[in-house]
């Protein structure tokens, strides 16, 4: 069976860390701490995996001519301008590497997060319908607390800030409390089925 | 004096140091009187692999405060190492090259211009490594007996029991939404999160997309997986190809449907918003670890009107995903989901275990508050809970 | 045309692009979206190489006093391994790779979550309900009962009937509380993002166009 | 009526992007702000600490933040040192995070600069000292083990302020700007419970439900969240001293208010329109 050395090393390197959190001893302290090392690496490595296949993706779609292909070409320049910038310059601060990060990368990423300010607004509109009465507690809490936060919500009644503190500190904490206690037993069980290879699918089948 | 007698000076000194108990002053009557290193404790380093003694000390304020701290070593054979100068303010100082189960004797020595050197008490220690944690026993006995929960159910699954498993919305929903693409001959978009293989939710989460896309391979409906991150990508692509192979259908597994954009997160999130608006998927599966980009993905997809099946254990995230999509698997449900799909009797059984590992928590809070509640009254019962409290407390 | 305002006139051009896709998707949408993609993964590689290839593995295996470590070749091997996916014949290697991603994350997520969301989650709601103010008994009685019926919701080998079926009910109650909560609270952070992005364009942005033309002008 | 409600229920998502668009560009473009009245917030009990502090006394502010949450942490930095210096209190400032240190000495250099505040008498610059919690516990016996010298390498000795400083304990108030951690729950932990250093703080509006339970205990004396907290702590200042230029939070505070208020409204719209059609016998 050919899974049968990946499985184990599955094995061994879970226990391995188990092992190192629980027994300072010797091995197991530099084996943990050197595997945790050796395995970021591995992962690092990883990023030409993608790389390359950001290319052939895009190389198809131009050779097939598919739809939307006059696009391709924009994103294989925007990664050969940064990878020839990075290894030519490097990474230091106000290099042309860094310059094209801080002005162009930069920016980019800032104006699809500031999208949450839009998507916040068109998802309140249409979730927060009083539909049933567990809707409505959602829909209640969630707009105390946003009255809490600005100052016209503590000018209506000064109680309101206080309503958004407790709104925050018991149920909010309660609520996450149960959410992360429960996940934490899914990690747990998921990781004991993944170390001692009850779950395998991950690995694929045969080749 | 030649340079050999220094040694032997020193050593008179700090004979003579020895012998008077600290803190009486004595003869220096020098220009400028050192305050001296007082208290001086050597202890091993606890729950570490050895080799590290720890000094802490505290100087006493008669004197001047010295311009440094000799720190002085000596084996039980009698020869003297300097381990190090330290600043004249500092209070302690870690040996990390003591060797464990030796015997060693520390005396640190109070040094300033035109003032004599002033020696601290004797204090002797030795190293060594321990092979538990003292801090973590309460967690090891706990994990211990939640595992051997799982593992127990997983057996009796094996042995043919059949364990009930209650209805989880989102996950009832797969066969439709998948159903509900190929109807409409759309895609199925799957989202893996936007963290590496080493994330337990991502882990989860291509076990998910094994299920979903055996129920594609069957429907016939195109199956798109845009990643985040290179393992996943190829993790992904192993997957699905299995599953299609399981499904019978190899042909119609399109590699290219699985591809990688970029690890930068909202590059991802443009990415993927590009593919939904263009592609425009019926069924969006957003499952695995997600930050700030949720809602992002999740407000896009109802946007092109698509059925929304998300599910991460992120407590920050799940609000938003309970806003916008049709059905949020909440925590633990997603890890969950691959029982629940699968209906493998061992997989059901460490589903059973986990519930005997929250009732043992349940348990565990109301003897404890209950406790802590009554303590108020009854001292004994506050040690009961102090007790509870120290069982799961970890350093 | 410095430097300087060509960087800010890029990014606000950009930021203009991308915010075209509220309207709908458009293409200057898809360029900037192109553009995006293959800019931040170029960015992601180097910085990869830069921040963790070399100082976390080649200059462990290389230190500068020129000697050679060879403990460092067994990571070196697992990459080569995970690389090995490239080359059809022997990409069944890539598996070990894989094989150790996958333990590690295992093995640490169950101890640090274990610890960390589970044990310190229990440790902090074992409260007395006798001690302090009514509000603060009312409080920790919201707070416990908000956990324990939380945790009976997520039962999932017993059916949601009878008194479970009635706890559960509570859990996912002060669940939609608790998410309504978070979900406001957030607001105001994802309102600041806007603002932010709203000030580059209104005070560093727009104020270089009457410069730019007063020097054609 | 119905077909009005109709409408209003599905909405088209462009409309509320265009409000919200707005609601944020036109308070900025014309530097609208709104008051901002200051209720019993830990925003204030951290003023009026401040404020009951003796002049001529010490205070470690310690920066523990990078740009990233520059937008809600520095107008803190600023409305702090403003108020601190306006007391004559003289300022210590360190920092746990790597850019801190540049961050603070931009805000500390603008303020003294405008206030008549003099480097090495009335405030200094340690810079960064990495290790978190630990530093902090060897700070609590000797600062000068830690900060041999200034972040431009000046000694101890030659810093005239910090003569009568040899530990923690010497400082009247700490004061950390934390966006997380290493932050305020190290400070409040190693130099709080352990020296009994009387701890204030800041930090982004995320994080500040989880420093909460330690105002309830004391742990803490005060705290600013968000930029909400921000913008109390200039109004707070602002209200103590005329003249006092208007800070980046409150300016800030006004497109948060109106956003706020557009949710909150479309919400009610949408809530009025589902009723409203249900009572027309289900949707249609």
């Amino acid at each position: 069976m050919r899974l049968v050395i990946p499985l184990s090393i599955t094995l061994i390197t879970g226990l391995i860390m188990i092992l190192n959190y629980f027994v300072p001893h010797e091995p197991f302290r530099f084996l943990g701490d050197n595997l945790q090392e050796w395995y970021m690496i591995v992962a690092s490595a990883a990023i030409f995996l993608g790389t390359i296949n950001l290319v052939q993706v895009h190389v198809r779609k131009i050779r097939l001519k598919l739809t939307n292909w006059r696009y391709s070409p924009v994103t294989l320049v925007g990664l050969v301008i940064m990878l020839v910038t990075g290894l030519i310059y490097g990474v230091v601060e106000g290099a042309p590497f860094d310059f094209l990060f801080q002005s162009m990368v930069v920016p980019m990423g800032a104006t699809m997060f500031s999208l949450l300010a839009f998507f916040v607004a068109s998802a309140a509109f249409r979730a927060f319908r009083a539909s049933n009465w567990r809707a409505t507690l959602l829909l209640t809490s969630a707009f105390l607390v946003m009255l809490g936060q600005v100052p016209i919500g503590s000018m209506l009644w000064d109680k309101i800030p206080l309503a958004k503190v407790w709104l925050m500190a018991i149920p909010n904490t309660a609520g996450q409390r149960a959410v992360m206690i429960g996940a934490a037993m899914g990690v747990v069980a998921t990781s004991l089925r993944m170390i001692f290879g009850i779950e395998r699918s991950y690995l694929g089948g045969s080749d | 004096m030649g340079r050999a007698t220094l040694p032997l000076v020193i050593l008179l000194m700090a004979c003579a140091a020895a012998a008077q108990p600290p803190g009486t002053g004595g003869r220096e009557d020098a220009a400028v009187r050192l305050s001296r290193v007082g208290q001086l404790v050597a202890e091993d380093v606890p729950n570490d692999a050895g080799g590290v003694i720890a000094l802490g000390w505290v100087l006493d304020g008669e004197g001047a405060l010295p311009d440094s701290l000799r720190v002085v070593r000596r084996t039980a054979d009698g020869n003297e190492t300097v381990l190090a100068m330290l600043s004249g303010g500092s209070t302690s100082f870690d040996d990390t090259t003591a060797s464990d189960g030796t015997e060693y004797s520390y005396v640190i020595v109070s040094l300033g211009t035109g003032a004599d050197p002033v020696f601290s008490g004797e204090v002797t220690a030795s190293s060594s490594a321990q092979w538990l944690h003292s801090g973590r026993i309460g967690m090891l006995v706990i994990l211990a007996i939640l595992s051997f929960f799982i593992f127990w159910f997983i057996e009796t699954s094996r042995r043919g029991r059949q364990f009930y498993i209650r209805e989880i919305a989102g996950l009832a929903s797969v066969e439709d939404a998948v159903g509900r693409a190929t109807e409409m001959g759309k895609p199925v978009l799957y989202i893996p999160g936007i963290m590496d293989m080493d994330d337990i939710q991502t882990i989860a989460s291509m076990v998910i997309l094994g299920r979903v896309a055996l129920k594609t391979a069957e429907y016939g409906s195109p199956l798109l997986v845009p990643t985040c991150r290179s393992v996943v990508m190829s993790v992904a692509q192993e997957v699905v190809r299995e599953s299609y192979m399981q499904a019978g259908r190899p042909d119609t597994f399109r590699r290219e449907d699985i591809q990688y954009l970029t690890d930068d997160q909202f590059g991802y999130a443009a990415g993927v918003d590009g593919i939904m608006v263009r592609e425009k998927p019926a069924a969006i599966f957003l499952l695995g670890t997600f930050y700030a980009e949720s809602l992002i993905l999740a407000e896009t997809g109802r946007g092109i009107g698509a059925i929304q099946i998300a599910g991460t254990a992120m407590p920050s995230q799940i609000p938003f995903f309970v806003a916008a999509c049709d059905y949020t698997l909440i925590g633990e449900e997603l890890y969950a989901a691959s029982a629940y799909l699968s209906k493998e009797p061992k997989l059901l059984g460490s589903l059973k275990g986990q519930d005997a590992a929250k009732l043992f928590f349940i348990v565990l809070i109301v003897i404890g508050v209950l406790a802590a509640t009554v303590g108020g009254f009854w001292a004994p019962m506050r040690g009961v809970a102090d007790f509870l409290r120290s069982l799961v407390a970890v350093s | 045309m410095t430097w300087e305002i060509a960087g800010i006139w890029a990014g606000a051009l950009l930021t203009l692009c991308l915010y075209s896709f509220l309207y709908r998707d458009n293409p200057f949408y898809k360029f900037a979206e192109h553009l995006f993609v293959g800019m931040s993964a170029g960015y992601w590689v180097i910085y990869t190489v830069e921040n963790v290839l070399k100082p976390n593995w080649w200059q462990m295996m290389f230190p500068a006093d020129g000697s050679f470590h060879w403990v460092w070749i067994v990571p070196g091997i697992f990459a080569l391994f995970m690389l090995a996916r490239i080359v059809p014949k022997v990409s069944g290697l890539s598996r070990m790779a894989l094989a150790m991603i996958v333990g590690t994350g295992s093995g640490l997520a169950m101890v640090s979550s274990f610890q960390t969301d589970a044990l310190a989650q229990v440790e902090g709601t074992i409260v007395s309900l006798s001690a302090g103010s009514a509000f603060t008994i009312f409080s920790n009685l919201v707070l416990v009962v908000g956990v324990v019926t939380g945790l009976v919701y997520f039962f999932f080998s017993k059916a949601h009937t009878g008194v479970t079926g009635g706890a559960a009910n509570v859990g996912i109650t002060i669940l939609m509380v608790a998410f309504g909560a978070s979900f406001g609270y957030t607001v105001m952070a994802r309102i600041s993002l806007l603002i932010g992005q709203a000030q580059f364009l209104l005070f560093d942005w727009l104020p270089t166009i009457p410069r730019l033309l007063g020097m054609h002008g | 009526m119905a077909r009005l409600m109709q409408r209003i229920g599905n909405l088209d998502r462009r409309v509320i992007f265009v409000l919200i668009a707005l609601s944020v560009f036109l308070p900025l473009s014309f530097r609208i702000v709104f008051p901002n009245p200051v209720g019993a917030e830990p925003s204030r009990q951290l003023y009026d600490y401040v404020e009951a502090l003796p002049a001529g006394s010490t205070v470690l502010l310690s920066f523990d933040y990078d740009p990233s949450t520059m937008p809600e942490l520095q107008p803190m930095a600023y409305a702090v040192c403003q108020h601190l210096f306006r007391r004559d209190i003289r300022i210590v400032a360190m920092a746990l995070w790597p850019q801190g240190a540049s961050l603070g000495q931009e805000v500390l250099s603008e303020v003294a600069d405008s206030l008549g505040g003099e480097q090495y008498v009335d405030w200094c610059n340690l810079g960064y000292k990495t290790g978190g919690g630990v530093m902090i516990v060897r700070l609590g016996s000797s600062i000068q083990a830690v900060f041999p010298a200034d972040k431009d390498n000046r000694p101890w000795a030659e810093i005239p302020m910090l003569r009568d400083i040899s530990s923690l304990t010497d400082f009247a108030l700490v004061i950390s700007l934390s966006a997380g951690d290493p932050g305020v729950p190290a400070w409040v932990m190693m130099a709080g419970d352990r020296f009994g250093v009387p701890i204030g703080g800041g930090c982004t509006a995320v994080s500040a439900p989880q420093f909460y339970p330690y105002l309830g205990t004391g742990q803490m004396v005060g705290m600013m969240g968000g930029l909400k907290g921000a913008a109390d702590y200039e109004s707070l200042v602002r209200e103590g001293t005329e003249g006092a230029p208007q800070g980046q939070a409150i300016e800030g505070m006004a497109p948060q208010s109106v956003a706020h208020l557009v949710i909150m409204l479309l919400i009610v719209v949408g809530n009025i329109s589902y009723f409203a059609q249900k009572r027309k016998g289900g949707a249609r």
